[in-house]
């Protein structure tokens, strides 16, 4: 079925580059994968060929080469109920971008934003694009890998020290060195 | 409960005023018997307690002596606010056993919970081994510092504590 | 008869409310709703822009309540994120569970023994009921009645006792497990549920005197914050809300999961029996009538429920395939969906766990629903949508 | 008795009126506001203690109960809140979350650590979240606090 869509979708999109992933796990889902650049024309498509009649969620994953962005549809017809994986990859870390689909889906204005402010892609043409989540003065990508949290934030510490319990974990550190120690000490010894 | 609205207007006022004085009189008197009849349903708290089923997740309690310090409860816990810690007995001690039977062979030299921390979910009693590690039913611990939250069980006062806490 | 009052010098006509605003112009006034306000369930903050009493526009300010949750399940094994699915909508805790642990259970391919499985869809819909007793008295309590607020919540704690008793805590349980339930119900804590519910079944009657049917409830909401199922499709929502503009879906009847296409049920739509589709009033029926299926659920499971064990059979230590899996599930704000990715079966922890919250969705329809409401309707549009911050911003 | 009966006695009054008039502040956070709402309810009835008058601001009410996870977009409204509170003044935390982060302790990069970063904290409550009593018996802590308030005292007498 989805590889009808596929076809689908690339004879009504020309360069959408339209295929098909498919899990070694035949339990796991199968999506597809399209263009970062023709993604609003896919949308498109989609919408007006009523193969999905709403957006559910904009997902971010990020793999460390690249950046996806999982666009889950799904169709909320009553004779032909379904869903749909819709991925697009961005490699840009620092300045990656796609196309917003909100004039198309409503639904997308919050999801966008949401993932512009965990992963950091930028939505072109979005019409209010913002943080969502964090403040609007936020430094960082949360949801990235290589995120590192920030110690401080408007003069409040984040991991104040008094309250990580840093004395019972050096003393936990402490023991397994005393007792390496040990280990060595009696190695020698033998 | 459903009606049909005449159209007449005339009627239309007067049936709303009808309809507002009867829904609200038939609200008014659902409330009003609730004033006779219906028991009460208040717990009064620190005199009365309500009995807690026996599987209620509150405090946890480590009971030191049957410790086998395997860590597992340490590992299973979603937050980490179990701190362990253990050294190997000296040669030629004597291995204590514990109530089920298993051979304690490292010294527990550190077993704090921070219940501050603590998200009550039960993953580390479930996984304990020997059973030392349960939740109690003792909910009422308020404090006015935030370091008495932090509950040592190798502590030399754990004794009484352990008279309070495990209603055996 | 030289005027309407017969006052020499009074105008021929009194002055219409519209000729005065239509020549007034006033500035837009900003108001800040919350984040701390008691009607907007939690620390949802809207700032509002108003023209007199009319709301011209509503921007919801999210992010209150954001605990990081995703990036906490990021760095816990498979079991440790249930307590964290848990603490996402406090309110229904058990559905949460349920799709989070249906996500893993289909990468993993557990068989869930069938009185497992029952027991879910059993403790489920006594979570939709105390649910939905919580959005109906505190939506009661947004308008300005208190009584229902205790009604509810004292046919809530009765639910709460039962939950204890089986998971142990009375908020959120951790109760269904990869692989099936914790603990196992006895006989006689199932006849206390055929028993609440024998109870329960005329308090629902109670509510509807008390609240659906009254005048001021019923002027409050009757023809307010009004959706049209093409909204709700442009927006994604889903739920009571999608059902409340009368459009009949739900996960459990057209795409059923688990043991729901054993059961008999209905999907109860607005009735417009008060107001027109999609109004304030309707989505509030829909809740007070799925509590009716609910009971008519929890009392087929009782009569399907045969002895067996609750834990299906599952690796000490979870490991998933390679790959991603997207589930969904009906809870009683929506449809919750769980976007778990895992980086192979060398890695303990979920690589990615994205949650499509209900919530979240509904929330970004408050600025589509506000212009043109006066400010205490928009009061009632915030209730009727019902939703949990928790859940919002994860 | 350096402080003398007077004063004691007059103090001892006025702390019995405070305690038992504490209006705590309509201000539910997360899943802890439930559990307080839950102990306003019928079932366990806050109100017995003269605190179920939950006050829509804070300018009315005394008590402030933090009921749930402070973020630190929260974290100074919270400050505000409590600001705005007429003295006496007290603050519950309530639930982990508010005492120490509580679950999200641990990759929390938007969770404030506890609320006494932000506020003074009077009683620290336990759990995840309470149980309502658990909440009663923070407020009943927090009565035996404030009866042993020297108000006057501090302030008229001198100590050596």
């Amino acid at each position: 079925m989805l590889n009808e869509l596929v076809s689908k979708i690339n004879s009504a999109v020309s360069g959408a580059n339209a295929s098909l992933l498919t899990p070694e796990d035949s339990k796991l889902e199968s999506s597809i994968l399209v263009d970062a650049k023709k993604i609003h024309a896919v949308a498109e498509f989609l919408k007006k060929s009523k193969i999905m009649n709403a957006l559910q969620a904009i997902s971010g994953v990020d793999y460390v080469e690249f950046i996806e962005v999982v666009y889950i549809f799904g169709n909320f017809d009553i004779a032909n109920p379904g869903q749909l994986l819709l991925k697009a990859r961005i490699t840009d870390r620092v300045n990656g971008n796609i196309d917003t689909i909100s004039d198309l889906f409503p639904a997308a204005d919050y999801q966008e934003r949401e993932c512009f402010d965990m992963l950091g892609i930028t939505f072109n043409n979005h019409p209010d694009h913002r943080r969502i989540l964090c403040p609007d003065d936020w430094e960082g990508f949360p949801l990235r890998k290589d995120y590192v949290a920030a110690k401080n934030y408007n003069g409040m510490e984040v991991f104040p020290e008094g309250k990580m319990n840093m004395a019972d974990r050096e003393f936990i550190v402490r023991q397994e060195m005393i007792k390496k120690a040990q280990e060595a000490q009696s190695g020698k010894v033998q | 409960m459903s009606y049909t609205v005449p159209h007449n207007s005339f009627k239309k006022y007067f049936y709303d005023l009808f309809n507002a004085v009867k829904t609200t009189v038939v609200g008014m008197w659902i409330t009003f018997r609730y004033v006779w009849g219906v028991k009460s349903v208040s717990i009064e708290y620190p005199e009365v307690r309500e009995v807690l089923p026996e599987r209620a997740r509150m405090r946890l309690f480590n009971d030191a002596q049957n410790c086998i310090s395997c860590t597992q409860c340490a590992m299973a816990c979603p937050v980490d606010c179990i701190y362990i810690s253990s050294e190997k007995l000296p040669e030629g001690a004597e291995i204590k056993k514990t109530s089920n039977g298993q051979s304690i062979r490292l010294h527990l030299t550190q077993f704090t919970i921070d219940t501050a921390l603590c998200c009550y979910c039960g993953l580390c009693t479930t996984v304990c081994p020997t059973e030392c590690l349960t939740h109690s039913h003792d909910y009422e611990f308020a404090q006015y510092t935030i370091d008495a939250m932090k509950y040592d069980y190798l502590a030399p006062d754990v004794k009484a504590w352990r008279d309070r806490i495990v209603k055996a | 008869m030289m005027n309407k009052w017969d006052i020499p010098g009074a105008p021929a006509e009194k002055p219409t409310h519209n000729a005065i605003t239509e020549k007034l112009k006033t500035d837009l006034l900003t108001l800040n709703m919350g984040p701390q306000h008691p009607a907007t369930h939690g620390v949802l903050r809207v700032e509002i822009k108003t023209d007199s009493e009319v709301v011209a526009a509503a921007i919801p300010h999210l992010g209150y309540l954001h605990r990081c949750m995703e990036k906490h399940c990021e760095n816990l094994d498979y079991r440790g994120v249930i307590p964290f699915v848990d603490r996402l909508d406090y309110l229904a805790s058990m559905s949460m569970e349920w799709t989070y642990v249906a996500a893993v259970e289909k990468m993993l391919g557990t068989e869930v023994p069938r009185r497992a499985e029952l027991l879910r869809i059993l403790t489920v819909e006594l979570q939709r009921i105390a649910s939905h007793l919580m959005a109906f008295g505190t939506y009661a309590l947004d308008l300005g009645a208190f009584s229902p607020f205790l009604y509810a919540f004292d046919e809530r704690e009765k639910i709460l006792r039962l939950f204890e008793e089986i998971s142990g805590a009375r908020l959120l349980y951790n109760y269904i497990w990869i692989g099936g339930v914790w603990n196992d119900w006895t006989d006689e804590q199932l006849t206390r549920v055929s028993e609440f519910l024998d109870a329960f079944e005329p308090e629902t009657d109670k509510y509807h005197d008390l609240v659906s049917v009254n005048k001021i409830f019923v002027e409050r909401t009757a023809h307010v914050g009004v959706l049209s199922v093409e909204d709700c499709f442009a927006y994604g929502a889903t739920g009571p809300v999608l059902r409340g503009s009368g459009y009949k879906w739900d996960l459990r009847k057209n795409m059923p999961y688990s043991l729901y296409s054993e059961f008999d049920f209905d999907v109860p739509v607005g009735t417009a029996e008060h107001g027109e589709l999609g109004d304030c009033w309707n989505r509030y029926i829909v809740r007070m009538l799925e509590v009716k299926e609910s009971i008519k659920i929890i009392r087929q499971v009782l009569q399907k429920l045969e002895p067996g064990s609750v834990m299906g059979k599952v690796p000490k230590i979870i490991k998933l395939p390679k790959g991603e899996v997207y589930m969904r599930q009906e809870c009683p704000r929506g449809e919750l969906g769980i976007h778990l990715v895992s980086e192979g079966t060398d890695s303990k922890e979920p690589y990615r766990l994205k949650v499509k919250s209900p919530c979240f969705t509904h929330v970004s329809m408050l600025p589509h629903m506000a212009p043109g409401q006066m400010v205490a309707d928009f009061v009632a549009s915030i209730g009727s949508i019902d939703i949990v911050l928790g859940e919002v911003d994860r | 008795m350096q402080d003398g009966i007077a004063l004691t006695t007059l103090d001892e009054f006025l702390n019995w009126g405070r305690k038992n008039s504490l209006w705590p502040m309509t201000f539910g956070l997360a899943c802890c506001a439930i559990e307080m709402m839950a102990t306003g309810a019928a079932k366990y009835d806050l109100e017995r203690f003269g605190c179920g008058a939950f006050m829509a601001t804070p300018r009315r009410a005394d008590l402030m109960i933090v009921a749930g996870t402070v973020t630190l977009k929260m974290a100074t409204r919270v400050k505000l809140l409590y600001e705005q509170m007429a003295e006496p003044k007290y603050v519950i935390s309530m639930g982990s979350c508010a005492n120490k982060g509580g679950p999200y302790w641990q990759h929390g990069y938007h969770v404030l650590k506890g609320v006494d970063e932000v506020v003074p904290v009077d009683v620290y409550v336990p759990g995840c979240p309470p149980r309502p009593e658990a909440l009663i018996e923070g407020v009943m802590t927090l009565q035996k606090k404030i009866a042993n308030e020297r108000l006057l005292r501090d302030k008229w007498v001198k100590h050596a």
